[in-house]
């Protein structure tokens, strides 16, 4: 079929149809950076959606009793804000993303190994998606289960939550096909030339999240079948009333679910190792350490999902092995932030965007990190758990670490997906108001755990008003500073100034290419030589 | 480690396809691998009444369930060795085999699940409710369960290697180019080591 | 395009194989006929694990493909495996 | 002022211990590493210092940071196993009391039968909470003692503590349950053990109200006890279950088995709902959530709230 028309190698992918036209360019298209931005725009549409009910939560919280909505209203609320947010954007979104328009090109090949494959995930995406928001519209009433599901209040429940749950089963199913495309890609299309030991790191943490995504979400998807015929047929896997285990629901849920906030992590911190030592103009230190310490936190992540059932009776001798199986897998993550700042040691630092909200990733991942040191020891986590500190661990983390890898990636990256710049005055602008309003808005609630207040409450007694006041001012600040980076990014993408082929002068395989690439990336593959390697700046 | 190759125009890289395959058959071991899990943990919590569950079984349709799925697997893999050979009718023949193999199978679990439906024995049947244990439930439940997802992966296998039968009558398969069917057979045996589980954990618990 | 060479296995092997695999099926029926507490479980489990291996390494050409392959197989049981024993830790200490 | 909650029990050393240590360790890497960076930034300014040096790793130096914090991390897993352990273990002479969560209640029942909303215990002396729930999954929180555990249906469970304070403290459900799990939450009171103990030995207070009152009054204040109100409404809206506005003596549509069937709503009905809720349920309503309050309420108690309904 393409000996037919033989694709040209200098026109970019944002001016090649190919047989199509109009929309349909795109979403029939197997080029994978078209998928890249086809799931950037899907996931920034499910993305504002999650950003508005988590404003609602905060709106709601200002004040004691009831604000803007009723109890059910605030439980439907959270439960569609974790579930977008987490199987929507999180697990899906840097790989998605970045990796489907990086990773080929990162590693010098022409597209992924299965492109209809990864055209097929778009779709399934959509489809997930479309079922989630289904369950939202149609039925009598929006799920109101958090999005945990947990048994047996899952199938007690009687709202709509089976479109729900079958929307993140096949969310899920997603999420699997990237992984497996990503992990056949690495293994089979590398430039010749470049060894494993030559691969960059961006790449590393998408084999490592592969495998994660592979072997752990079926899992949940199971899980979450059993849900759905419980609900339907009453089977009894998970009810007690018929001699099921609750726990053992939470049990398969965490198996993967644990695992899951490491898919979330990893192509984070695989950016974060990409941006350092281009804007430090340096090779990156201990890159070894680095892709030892993504396989690691890879592998023990997966057996350490008990420490979020600390409190839910499991045996004392789980709960310890559970406790110390945590405290290893902060280790690499520790390894890793060593690493990034002995990278800067000597550098010739640039302060650009990316830069800039690399390093404030550094700084909210450690503050995220080390509360998950609190939640990982036994007496501290059976105060704190599910309080609003574990509310403040996860949002620091999972959208302080991922979220800032996110925006990150996206200013380091901007110019080549886009040909063009964006301005680069309003962009930090919009990151430092965004910065200032994110610490406002959840470090008060790590105060609001240590003292006691509980997760998923709609209501709250008086003595935590004050805290949850600046909560919610924060809230209103940091949606200021979205406000203005998404209003740069999306003029600059159609009206920007011309990007340069490499402006911020980095040494990966994408940097070689025009910006934005041709269709299929290289007029000639790449080779790489002895002395070549991903961070070579002499 | 295996060594590159630069993928040409038209993309066949049955190395890659075969990786790809596998890992697919990985996601399909976890997901029974939450149900082995599910199972363990209940019969570990109710053994005797797993025991008694057990009886109800029909060891003999199990055994022979078993024969058929693992004489299937053997057809299908020599029929990847059939299409190196460029021998195109053994092929399509033992592929042949193969899928009458599979429907046996289904035959066979049809009249068995019927019978245990006329006992009133199905997930969410007052009858069970009444007359049952927790354990027992349990382990019909689970029962159903298994070995429905079981099914239902035959039915998908089985589409799956009528798909590659049709190619390879129109000669889209053959000896240079057979990864499609290496492929389907490695998802036929996935769906035998299942069963290779689920028979002596379901009938031959006594 | 380098054609990576592919080993044909030969028909008997197979039903070789699957003969042993058949052997196999009715002695786990038979050792879980008679009596052995505890043991009946473990020696139905072990069966099935060298029926596995077979299939595995026969069926499904594991020995004439390139090790990592082996490799990944081997390590996905293993995941797997301390995923159970883990599992154990609460429902056994329990 | 103090960072986590009142401290009020026998748990507190243990846990505090153990978090200001976590707290102290955390804090001294985000500040020593923060301010790292913020110093490599100025330093290795691309103005100050236009050449990078290239280093690409130092073997000795990952070696000894991966050293520390595997130890700084056995550190802090040893202090929480140490704040935790005995957490696990009741003694034999503790008090013991029954706890029953449902949604979206906690009631506690002592052993000479009294039954509390509020949970009273008797200063420094050992306290064991037998854990039961009626529906689903609820956690019992109190973190002034720095205690928390899951009440989890079909599995027996306990958690206890020697309350130190006297005070009032809150008592919480930190497991999300439903509609009303932010108003699942009641106090905790600490007395003086002889205190206690003449509360504990006066049986009579709360079965039967000084004031007589009528049979519908009983049967309301009944009924907001038990906790009826967070599913049933009686001005006609519909929450969780079906109102009790208009009920009695009304038809209604319920589903039986499968089978659609009218039935009246009179004494035998509304028992009937009340001590075996889901053989009959009502059309457009979910099986399940309500469960039968067979030991909780006496034949007295419904022919009381049949009163109250009747008024309504
Ligand atoms: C991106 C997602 C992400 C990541 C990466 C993590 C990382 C970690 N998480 Fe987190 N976690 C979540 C997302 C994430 N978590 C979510 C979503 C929940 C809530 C789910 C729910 O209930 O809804 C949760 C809940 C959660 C709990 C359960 C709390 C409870 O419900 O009671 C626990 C308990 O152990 C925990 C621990 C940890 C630990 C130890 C790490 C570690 O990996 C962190 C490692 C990082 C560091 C340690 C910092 C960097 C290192 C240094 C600065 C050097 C110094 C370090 C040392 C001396 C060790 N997390
Ligand atoms: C990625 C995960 C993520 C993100 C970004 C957010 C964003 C926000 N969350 Fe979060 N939240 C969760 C995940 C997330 N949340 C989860 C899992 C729960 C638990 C649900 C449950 O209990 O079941 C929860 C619960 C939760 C609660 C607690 C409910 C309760 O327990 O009572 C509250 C309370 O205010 C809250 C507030 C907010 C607010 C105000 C925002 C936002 O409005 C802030 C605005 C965000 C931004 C300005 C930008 C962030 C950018 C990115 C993440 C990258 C973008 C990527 C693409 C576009 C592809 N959230
Ligand atoms: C957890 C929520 C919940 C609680 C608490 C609850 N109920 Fe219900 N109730 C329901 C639901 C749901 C239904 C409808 C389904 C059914 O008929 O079982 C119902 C039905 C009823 C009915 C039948 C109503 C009709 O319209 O026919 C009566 C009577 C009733 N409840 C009384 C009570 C009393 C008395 C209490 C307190 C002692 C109580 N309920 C507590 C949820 C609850
Ligand atoms: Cu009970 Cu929350
Ligand atoms: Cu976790």
């Amino acid at each position: 079929m393409q000996a037919a028309t033989p694709i040209p190698t200098d026109v970019s992918y944002l001016e090649y149809k190919g047989k199509y036209k109009g929309i349909f360019s795109w979403i029939f298209s197997t080029d994978h950076k078209r998928i890249a931005l086809l799931y950037l725009y899907s996931m920034m549409v499910m993305f504002l959606v999650g950003v508005l009910l988590g404003l609602a939560m905060k709106l709601e919280l200002i004040a004691p009793g009831k604000t803007i909505m009723e109890a059910k209203d605030y439980n439907a609320v959270f439960t569609v804000h974790g579930v977008i947010m987490i199987f929507m954007i999180v697990v899906p979104g840097l790989p998605a993303v970045f990796g489907n328009f990086l990773l080929p090109i990162m590693i010098g090949a022409k597209d992924v190994a299965f492109p209809k494959l990864n055209l097929l995930s778009w779709y399934i995406y959509v489809l997930g998606a479309l079922l989630v928001i289904a369950s939202v519209l149609f039925g009598n009433g929006t799920p109101d289960t958090g999005w945990t599901f947990y048994a047996p209040y899952s199938f007690k429940t009687g709202t709509n939550l089976l479109p729900a749950i079958f929307g993140a089963f096949v969310l899920g199913f997603s999420s699997i096909l990237t992984g497996l495309n990503f992990i056949v890609t690495i293994h089979r299309m590398r430039a010749p030339g470049m060894t494993w030991t030559k691969m960059p790191l961006f790449p590393w943490t998408l084999y490592g999240t592969g495998w994660i995504q592979l072997l752990a979400t079926p899992v949940v998807g199971i899980t979450l079948v059993l849900v759905s015929l419980e609900r339907i047929f009453g089977i009894g896997v998970f009810d007690p009333a018929l001699g099921g285990d609750p726990i053992l629901y939470q049990h398969l849920f965490w198996i993967y679910s644990h695992p899951a906030v490491y898919i979330m992590i990893l192509p984070a911190m695989g950016a974060i190792s990409e941006i350092i030592p281009t804007f430090a103009q340096k090779h990156v230190f201990g890159y070894r350490a680095i892709v030892a310490s993504t396989l690691a936190i890879a592998f023990v992540g997966y057996f350490v999902w008990g420490h979020h059932m600390f409190t839910a009776g499991m045996s004392g001798t789980a709960q310890y092995t559970f406790s110390l199986l945590t405290f290893l897998v902060a280790i690499p993550s520790a390894i890793k932030v060593f690493n990034w700042i002995s990278t800067m040691h000597q550098g010739s630092i640039r302060l650009e965007t990316p830069f800039y909200w690399a390093a404030s990733f550094i700084f909210v991942f450690m503050i995220g990190g080390l509360s998950g040191l609190v939640l990982g020891s036994l007496a501290t986590d059976v105060y704190v758990h599910d309080t609003a500190f574990v509310v403040a661990h996860f949002h620091f983390i999972v959208f302080g670490g991922v979220g800032f890898a996110f925006f990150g990636a996206i200013h380091y990256w901007f110019p080549k997906m886009f040909g063009r710049m964006y301005d680069k005055g309003l962009a930090n602008t919009g990151w430092i108001v965004f910065f200032i309003g994110f610490l406002a808005l959840y470090a008060p609630m790590f105060y609001l755990g240590m003292k006691g207040m509980p997760r998923r409450y709609y209501d709250y007694l008086p003595e935590f008003h004050a805290a949850n006041i600046l909560s919610t001012l924060g809230s209103w600040v940091m949606a200021f500073g979205l406000v203005i980076i998404l209003i740069n990014l999306f003029r600059s993408a159609k009206h920007g100034p011309k990007a340069d082929k490499n402006p911020w002068n980095g040494k990966t395989l994408e940097w070689t290419v025009p910006s934005p690439p041709p269709v299929e990336n290289f007029a000639e593959t790449p080779v790489y030589g002895e002395k070549d390697g991903p961070y070579e700046y002499q | 480690m295996e060594h590159t190759v630069h993928q040409t125009h038209d993309h066949y890289d049955p190395e890659a396809s075969k990786i790809g395959m596998w890992l697919f058959i990985f996601t399909e071991l976890l997901l029974f691998g939450g149900l082995f899990v599910i199972y363990s943990v209940y019969r570990f919590l109710n053994p005797e009444a797993f025991h008694l569950a057990a009886e109800e079984l029909n060891r003999a349709i199990g055994t022979i369930n078993t024969i058929i799925l693992l004489v299937s697997s053997a057809t299908i893999a020599m029929a990847t060795s059939a299409i190196q050979k460029n021998n195109k009718r053994q092929t399509l023949l033992l592929m042949l085999v193969t899928v009458l193999l599979a429907l046996t199978f289904l035959v066979n679990k049809y009249f068995e699940w019927g019978a245990k439906f006329g006992h009133g024995i199905f997930p969410g049947s007052e009858h069970m409710i009444q007359t049952m244990s927790k354990g027992e439930i349990l382990f019909f439940g689970l029962y159903f369960i298994m070995t429905g997802l079981h099914a239902l992966h035959i039915i998908i296998g089985m589409a799956f290697i009528i798909f590659v039968m049709v190619l390879t009558a129109r000669g889209k398969i053959h000896s240079e180019r057979f990864a499609l069917l290496e492929n389907s057979g490695l998802y036929w045996h996935l769906v035998d080591v299942i069963w290779i589980f689920l028979f002596p954990l379901f009938y031959l618990i006594h | 395009m380098e054609k990576e060479k592919h080993h044909i296995v030969a028909f008997p092997t197979y039903l070789w194989v699957l003969v042993g695999l058949i052997i196999l099926t009715f002695l786990s029926v038979g050792i879980t006929s008679i009596e052995l507490g505890e043991l009946t479980v473990a020696g139905a489990l072990v069966i099935a694990s060298v029926k596995t291996l077979l299939v595995l390494t026969y069926f499904m050409h594991l020995k004439f493909d390139k090790p990592y392959i082996r490799i990944m197989v081997g390590f996905v049981f293993a995941v797997f495996l301390v995923v159970i024993i883990i599992t154990f830790f609460d429902y056994y200490y329990r | 002022m103090y960072i986590l909650s009142t401290q009020a029990s026998n748990f507190v050393s243990g846990v505090d211990k153990a978090f200001l240590i976590i707290l102290g360790i955390s804090f001294l890497f985000l500040i020593g590493l923060t301010l790292t960076m913020l110093y490599f930034i100025y330093k290795y300014n691309r103005k100050k210092h236009p050449q990078a040096t290239q280093i690409k790793g130092s073997t000795t130096l990952e070696i000894v940071w991966t050293v520390i914090p595997t130890i700084l991390v056995m550190v802090m897993f040893y202090y929480g196993w140490a704040g935790w352990h005995f957490m696990k273990k009741a003694p034999e002479d503790s008090f013991n009391i029954k706890v029953i969560a449902r949604m979206w209640n906690f009631t506690f029942e002592y052993e000479n039968g009294k039954r509390t909303d509020t949970l009273f215990v008797p200063k420094n002396k050992a306290v064991k909470l037998n854990l039961n729930s009626m529906d689903v999954v609820h956690s019992l929180y109190i973190p002034s003692f720095r205690v928390k555990e899951d009440v989890v249906p079909g599995k027996e469970k306990m958690m206890w503590f020697i309350p130190q304070k006297e005070g009032i403290y809150e008592l919480f459900c930190t497991e999300y349950c439903g509609l009303q799990h932010s108003y699942m939450y009641n106090w905790v009171k600490v007395m003086p053990e002889d205190q206690f103990d003449n509360w504990y030995a006066d049986t009579t207070r709360q079965e039967t109200t000084a004031v007589i009152e009528s049979p519908a009054a009983s049967g309301k204040r009944i009924m907001k006890n038990i906790g009826c109100f967070a599913c049933h409404t009686v001005d006609g809206s519909k929450l969780v279950g079906p109102s009790f506005k208009g009920l009695y003596g009304e038809m209604q549509t319920v589903v039986t088995g499968g089978q659609e069937r009218q039935v009246e709503a009179d004494d035998e009905y509304i028992k009937k709902s009340i001590y075996d809720p889901n053989a009959d349920i009502v059309k457009g309503f979910n099986k399940g959530l309500m469960l039968p309050y067979t030991n909780q309420l006496s034949e007295d108690n419904i022919r009381q709230i049949i009163e109250y309904l009747k008024t309504l």
